[in-house]
């Protein structure tokens, strides 16, 4: 029952916000209520879960044989947190960012904004494959508002891409996936050990897997990766949320259900098609970092260490070893974490001193010591130095890799850290060891101080977030290793 | 040569609606569409009445002494039809009346020129 | 000799035929339209479809013939010659030509008693009107009885074009000095027109109510009867002959006919027996099945005449769109 | 006595009532005349459904003649739906159509309209229940006659060479048809279709029949816009009266495909059809065509109303596509979309009347920042739009996901990727329109324009929930077209 | 007797089938309008006429001679009538008739 609390509540938010579209302040205020009461239901689901109980509920029976139902398993558990917690610091945020630049359409915004909070919950909690797809698709409509949300022709020109690259890789290569499994197996049922095993030969079970990881664009594997820097439009917050957490890791999220639960670890391991995926996921990796390092727009730069970032994740999926797995679900947690903080030091630049590009930032740190500590510990934790959650999680994923036997990965791991560190150090120099008058077109009259409080207070919580994490990791390390001990 | 003599008529009723078919679809002029219609389907009549007639036959109305009558059916479907055929050749012809009242002309290329115009 | 005929007049329809391809004058290919439904008509005859026949020459000859010249009348004359090489059409119609060929060759001989038409269902038509429906004419019995439910939706085809033609052309009433042509010169026509005008109605009635026993029925009547108006109309300015039968009254009995029709058979249903089952409307079924079918031809008789006026009607009402 | 005569009475009560509805002066009444009797169809068709749901075909003869003799009328399973989508649409389009008609048609004609729409209806209904091959050409005529009048009465001139054009391809459609009725008579000496389908066997392997066949294949083609054949479809769509075309999309192309069906499975038989005449290959390679063409013409379109029209025949396309697969699956899939897709373009077309009512255009360019005036009508538009795509839990994922299912198990994996391929295109055409309402500046009258009345959203609404529902649990109408298309496919392998 | 009846039928209707012919050809060949009219003329009167007897003189004295006798009644009246509102119409659409002026 709480399961669809969890669900519906962020859905019926808006209906509740719209109302009050006149009176902003009653407005934010259910926001933010929605938002906690979410994160408190969430959190009282967790201890059943870590009991080993899995609280299902079924809806709906759209097909026969395929129904609309939701079940909490570690994973989705792990993820539910995540978002629920991650909504009330950048509601908390958004109302600073939105207030102070008089955004337009700020009802609108809270209401998408709810809404594809929902569709996350859909998606961690969805008992089948089936479920799980609808609310993917809910997700990137209830988004498209919000990336759009600027209304002018470079929004509307981005909105178009971020629909077409992932209403197209669903609806083409995702959607036939699932159509195809389902007529070859049945069921899309969540099945640990997987459903396709012993039914698909191995050649089918690789194209299945090649449509299901392009499939979902929301991955960024490239060559589906274009939508997630165009996205950048988008009001801060939002690219914060849904683009270091909601979206991005709903799809990372997806292809570890995918591996974990269609097809089985022990079963992919018999499919040849899995070894490439893995190289074209390290490509990935690199080639992104590559081009973040040549990004002089923060967000940007920002944006394509997402993609790479995001890769680590799809190849801890494809290690198919346990301690992997287990890397890859406290990845989404820390990197979760750490790249909200970095978009929120981001939004506060922008908002207090209108400026995007890092070299524009020489000495910025001298005027906004706060917003730029929170961002060296957030890029900190990006490279995986202690003491950060980043490094728990590399660590994990080294490990995987070490016993996959994958030392290709393990180098790209390696090389890609040694990247991470050249593209956010930079910045992080410039802010403080340049003087402000280095900057070009350096006007004396320019003085701004810290970023508005209700900013400042979300930044601290997701940079302190980021350090607790790493010395209480716990609650996230034991789902993570349930599910690890789940997959077998 | 019984083919010919047993088909004869049907070829020539074929080569009737193929006139029709082709003035339907060859001529520009509105009018000669409709007459084009008219044709075809008179002369898809004449094939079903032909099918109807049976050797020495007399017309299927009964009277004492004569028993070989030929096939009242296609009769009946034939009167249908050609009321069908005139309803259509009406509604076309008052179409073909009210386009000429609204472009002025009614050949078919004319008409099109206009149309891309607005 | 009848073969003699047969072929004589399939080729005169021939040359007919082209002669209507070939032409640029509308007025000519109208005139050769109706000439090519008399061949036709006749050709009917020597096939034995005296009905057919009789119901062909009155529409196809006569009503379409008059619709033509009026549309020709209201638009142009002059065909232009076509633009573009008729290559398509003639591969589509050389195509379609040659299947149906392909097709015949399998046909039942012209003519063969053997052939599966006369076999199945029709002998059983002439075997049983006698005995179950009572009228000679099998045709009138097939045609109103065995498949009456056609003929109903036949006689809703003239009232759909009917209501068609008036939505698309409306009417404006001609006021009563618009008396046609040149009036002291009409003077002849007039009073040949005042002669047979009667005439005509008479012999509509006579097809009408002798359809049972001989060719005719509602349609051919309902023509005649219009074509009587047209006459009419002709001599006497429109004018006239709406002042002899008013619009709003074509469009009661245009309406009634059908009704006349379908009512019979919804009184069918109410005396218990099926849709348009006569046999139920008097004690005795012969008797009730010739009540049904006097009913029904007199609607149709009523709806094809109605229609056929208003048609005409909206067509000559319409003044030439050149001047416009 | 009602029910014994439900399916005469199906079609007899709106035949009736067109006469009785031409005779009232008033418009008002007419259209009063023409809601009640559409409504009373409606609940009739339910009763015949629920009937041919529980008590399995009926067949009922006209006259009381015994079959072959006399003209049967048949129902199954899938006629009823047939029927029940008729009906549906004929229902939900009436209130509607007041507002609109007045607008746009002159007040002589109103009366006349409704006649011919009841007309219409009669024809469409009668197509769908006879059994006799002769009457169905009669009501097809009717249903025809009645449908160029309606197109005609469109505002603009165009209109008039629209439905010229629809009333020539048309009637040599219907020539066709009696030229195959012809030849099949010729053959079997009778017109009844059970007699047909029983005699037929003996004598299918003459070249007669064959040409019966391709003739008959031809003809119906036209009548639904096959894709060679469609040329008609978009100027009639685009310049008919919004009521007209938002009733004929959902209806008269869809008999077109029941009667096609008919003749495929139940007069030729699935061998004949199938296997010796290959028409499954000829309709597959035509959908293709047919969805790839239609669907990217549409994307060009600036007029709503002619995008949607070519939406329809990319649309049919894959109704074709699944009739095509010869499966089971394949008929049931179509069926479902048949039925899906009449319940969408009837919503679409019903917002954009709305919109052509207020606006008094239905071009994208002018449509800037309209979702703002006009919420509830674009709010149903996109709705419908995302229908169209197939986004989950509206119908149309369902039908796009059988029809897919049923691609993949027939062995055609290539067909499944088309078709997705193309539900992209559809998202591309539908996201112009959303795109100029929501995310443009408004144009500078825009102001002027108010939400459409009640009566107008209403029924586009019921049709869009109808939608929904069906997103969210089909298993009843799966269920329908399940059993529609085994009484269809009967005895096939 | 009956021969002769037979003989006197195919005089008639060979007759009328000449003057038909006859008729055909002035129309082919007369100059104008309205000289083609008298051509036509013939057709109808003597042409049909003669046509008529012979079909009359075939049926003897039945229903079927009175029927014909109808038909040459309604065609002694139409047939003039029809080429006079001819000439009128083409007066008045101002057809001039071709007069050999060469007296004058």
């Amino acid at each position: 029952m709480t399961v669809l609390a969890c669900v519906a509540l962020p859905l019926l938010a808006p209906s509740l916000i719209t109302a009050l579209h006149r009176w902003p302040n009653p407005r934010e205020a259910v926001t933010l209520l929605t938002a906690g009461g979410l994160f408190l239901l969430v959190y009282s689901l967790h201890d059943n879960v870590l009991q080993g109980a899995r609280p299902a509920i079924d809806l709906a029976e759209p097909l026969p044989g395929l129904t609309i139902g939701f079940e909490v398993e570690p994973l989705g558990m792990l993820f539910a947190l995540l978002a629920s917690f991650l909504w009330m610091v950048t509601s908390v945020y958004s109302i600073g960012y939105l207030r102070s630049h008089h955004e337009w359409r700020q009802t609108s915004y809270y209401s998408y904004f709810a809404v594809a909070l929902g569709s996350t919950m859909g998606i961690a909690f969805a008992g089948n494959l089936f479920t799980l797809f609808i609310f993917y698709e809910l997700l990137t409509l209830s988004t498209y508002p919000l990336v759009t949300h600027a209304g002018d022709d470079a929004a509307r020109e981005s909105g178009r891409m971020y629909l077409g690259y992932l209403l197209g890789t669903s609806v083409i290569l995702l959607l036939l996936a699932l159509v195809w499994t389902w007529s070859l197996t049945g069921t899309l049922d969540f099945r640990t050990g997987g459903i396709l095993e012993g039914v698909v030969p191995p050649g089918i079970a690789g194209i299945l897997l090649v449509l299901f990881i392009f499939g979902i664009g929301k991955a960024a594997v490239m060559p589906f990766h274009l939508w997630l820097p165009a996205a950048m439009v988008a009001p801060t917050p939002v690219s914060a949320l849904l683009h270091a957490v909601a979206v991005v890791k709903a799809g990372v999220f997806t292809v570890l259900k995918v591996v974990i639960y269609i097809f089985g670890i022990d079963f992919l391991a018999a499919v040849p098609a899995t070894q490439w995926l893995m190289y074209i996921a390290a490509a990935t990796i690199l080639l992104a970092a590559l081009v973040a390092l040549r990004q002089d727009n923060l967000k940007l730069r920002l944006a394509w260490s997402t993609i790479s970032q995001l890769s680590y994740i799809v190849l801890c999926a494809l290690l198919l070893t346990s301690s992997g797995i287990v890397g890859g679900a406290l990845h989404i947690v820390m990197h979760a974490f750490a790249k909200i903080t970095l978009f929120l030091c981001a939004g506060a630049i922008l908002v207090t001193t209108h400026k995007s590009r890092i070299s524009e930032m020489r000495g910025i740190g001298r005027s906004m010591p706060w917003t730029m500590a929170a961002f060296t510990v957030g890029a900190l934790s990006m490279i995986g130095i202690p003491p950060t959650g980043g490094f728990i999680s590399k660590w994990y994923i080294l490990l995987g890799a070490i016993d996959a036997r994958q030392l290709i990965a393990v180098g790209v791991i390696i090389v890609s850290t040694l990247l991470n560190a050249a593209y956010f150090l930079p910045v992080v120099y410039t802010a403080f060891f340049h003087s402000p008058e280095s900057n070009p077109e350096y006007t004396h009259q320019e003085t701004h101080g810290e970023a508005p409080l209700t900013i400042l207070l979300a930044i601290t919580v997701t940079a302190l977030g980021t350090v607790v994490l790493f010395f209480f990791p716990d609650l996230p390390l034991e789902l993570a290793l349930q599910l690890a001990g789940e997959s077998g | 040569m019984s083919e010919l003599l047993g088909h004869y008529n049907y070829w020539i009723v074929i080569v009737l609606m193929m006139t029709g078919f082709y003035t339907v679809i060859a001529r520009p002029n509105l009018i000669k569409k409709i007459i084009g219609l008219f044709i075809f389907q008179t002369s898809v009549f004449i094939l079903f009445i032909s099918m109807a007639k049976i050797e020495g036959g007399t017309a299927p109305i009964i009277e004492a002494g004569i028993s070989v009558y030929s096939n009242p059916l296609p009769h009946v479907l034939i009167l249908t039809a050609i009321v069908v055929s005139l309803a259509t050749t009406a509604l076309g012809l008052a179409l073909v009346v009210r386009i000429r009242q609204a472009y002025g002309t009614i050949d078919e290329d004319d008409i099109q020129v206009q149309d891309e115009e607005d | 000799m009848e073969y003699l005929i047969d072929i004589v007049l399939l080729g005169l329809l021939m040359i007919t035929g082209f002669a209507i391809v070939r032409m640029r004058s509308l007025l000519a290919v109208a005139m050769l339209t109706s000439i090519y439904s008399l061949l036709s008509a006749s050709l009917f005859v020597v096939l034995d479809a005296v009905d057919v026949a009789l119901t062909e020459a009155a529409i196809g000859a006569g009503i379409s013939t008059i619709l033509l010249l009026a549309a020709v009348a209201l638009t142009t004359d002059e065909e232009q010659a076509p633009r573009h090489t008729p290559l398509l059409p003639l591969i589509v119609v050389i195509t379609t030509g040659a299947a149906l060929i392909y097709g015949t060759v399998d046909m039942p001989h012209y003519g063969d008693p053997a052939s599966p038409v006369h076999r199945h269902v029709a002998a059983t038509y002439l075997h049983d009107t006698p005995g179950e429906i009572g009228v000679p004419n099998v045709v009138t019995s097939v045609l109103a009885s065995y498949r009456g439910y056609d003929t109903l939706g036949e006689v809703t085809v003239i009232f759909t074009a009917g209501a068609g033609v008036l939505a698309l052309l409306g009417y404006r009433t001609r006021r009563r000095n618009s008396r046609g042509p040149g009036n002291r010169k009409l003077v002849v026509l007039r009073v040949i027109a005042k002669l047979f005008f009667p005439l005509i109605l008479l012999f509509a009635l006579y097809i009408q109510f002798h359809g049972d026993y001989g060719p005719g029925g509602g349609f051919q009547a309902g023509v005649i009867f219009a074509t009587g108006f047209i006459l009419y109309a002709l001599a006497f300015g429109l004018g006239n002959a709406q002042r002899v039968i008013p619009h709003r009254m074509l469009h009661i009995m245009m309406a009634v006919g059908v009704l006349i029709y379908a009512s019979v058979g919804i009184e069918s249903m109410l005396l218990g027996g099926k849709f348009l089952e006569y046999r139920v409307l008097a004690e005795d079924p012969v008797t009730g099945q010739h009540l049904g079918i006097m009913l029904i031809e007199l609607g149709v008789g009523i709806t094809v005449a109605a229609v056929m006026l208003i048609i005409y009607y909206g067509f000559v009402s319409q003044q030439r769109s050149g001047d416009m | 006595m009602l029910l014994s005569n439900l399916p005469a009475l199906q079609v007899i009560i709106p035949l009736v009532s067109a006469p009785l509805c031409m005779l009232l002066r008033n418009p008002r009444h007419a259209w009063a005349c023409a809601l009640f009797t559409s409504w009373l169809v409606l609940g009739m068709a339910v009763m015949l459904a629920q009937r041919v749901y529980t008590a399995g075909t009926l067949s009922y003869a006209i006259g009381a003649w015994a079959t072959p003799w006399g003209i049967e009328y048949r129902v199954d399973m899938a006629g009823a739906l047939m029927v029940l989508v008729i009906a549906i649409i004929g229902a939900l389009v009436m209130p509607y159509a007041w507002h609109s008609i007045q607008e746009e048609l002159h007040k002589k004609q109103t009366g006349l309209f409704y006649t011919c729409y009841l007309l219409c209806l009669t024809g469409l209904l009668g197509i769908v229940v006879t059994g006799d091959a002769f009457n169905l050409f009669v009501f097809l005529e009717i249903s025809s006659l009645s449908s160029y009048v309606l197109i005609s009465l469109g505002s603009k001139r165009r209109a008039l060479t629209a439905a010229y054009q629809y009333l020539v391809m048309g009637t040599i459609g219907a020539t066709f048809i009696l030229i195959s009725i012809g030849l099949l008579y010729m053959i079997t000496g009778t017109l009844n279709m059970a007699d047909l389908a029983q005699r037929l066997p003996d004598v299918a392997d003459t070249r007669t029949i064959r040409v019966a066949f391709a003739f008959m294949t031809v003809g119906v083609s036209i009548k639904l816009a096959l894709f060679p054949l469609h040329i008609w479809l978009p100027n009639a769509y685009t310049f008919a009266p919004s009521v007209v075309t938002a009733f004929m999309a959902a209806t008269a192309t869809k008999v077109g495909v029941y009667v096609l069906l008919r003749f495929f499975f139940t007069v030729f038989g699935f061998h004949f059809s199938f296997v010796a005449m290959h028409v499954g290959e000829i309709l597959m390679l035509l959908a293709v065509a047919a969805i790839l063409v239609a669907s990217l013409v549409a994307v060009f379109q600036d007029n709503v109303k002619r995008m949607l029209a070519y939406s329809s025949v990319a649309q049919i396309g894959y109704i074709i596509l699944g009739i095509s697969l010869a499966s089971a699956a394949g008929v049931s899939a179509g069926m479902l979309h048949l039925f899906n897709h009449a319940l969408i373009k009837c919503a679409l077309f019903l917002a954009i009347g709305s919109i052509y009512l207020r606006l008094g255009s239905v071009e994208i360019h002018n449509m800037h920042g309209l979702a703002r005036q006009m919420p509830w009508t674009m709010a149903a538009f996109v709705a419908g739009g995302l229908s169209l795509i197939g986004i989950p839990l509206t119908a149309g994922f369902i039908s796009k996901w059988y029809l897919v299912s049923a691609a993949l198990t027939a062995g055609y994996w290539p067909l499944a990727v088309l078709v997705l391929v193309s539900s992209l295109l559809a998202l591309i055409y539908i996201w112009r329109v959303v795109e100029a309402a929501y995310f443009h500046v408004p144009a500078a009258d825009m102001h002027r324009v108010r939400e459409a009345p009640a009566s107008m959203l209403i029924p586009a609404w019921l049709l869009i929930g109808a939608n929904i529902y069906i997103g969210i649990d089909a298993g009843l109408i799966i269920n329908i077209a399940q059993q529609g298309a085994a009484v269809l496919v009967g005895q096939m392998p | 007797m009956n021969l002769v009846l037979d003989i006197l039928s195919w005089v008639c209707l060979l007759g009328g089938a000449i003057f038909l012919l006859i008729g055909a050809i002035g129309v082919l060949r007369f100059p104008d309008f309205y000289t083609r009219l008298h051509a036509v003329s013939i057709c109808d009167t003597l042409g049909a006429g003669l046509v008529l007897l012979g079909l009359m003189v075939q049926g003897g004295l039945s229903l079927v001679t009175v029927k014909l006798l109808l038909m040459f009644y309604f065609m002694i009246f139409t047939g003039p009538t029809a080429v006079h509102a001819l000439a009128e119409a083409a007066l008045q659409g101002k057809l001039k008739p071709l007069v050999n002026d060469r007296e004058s």
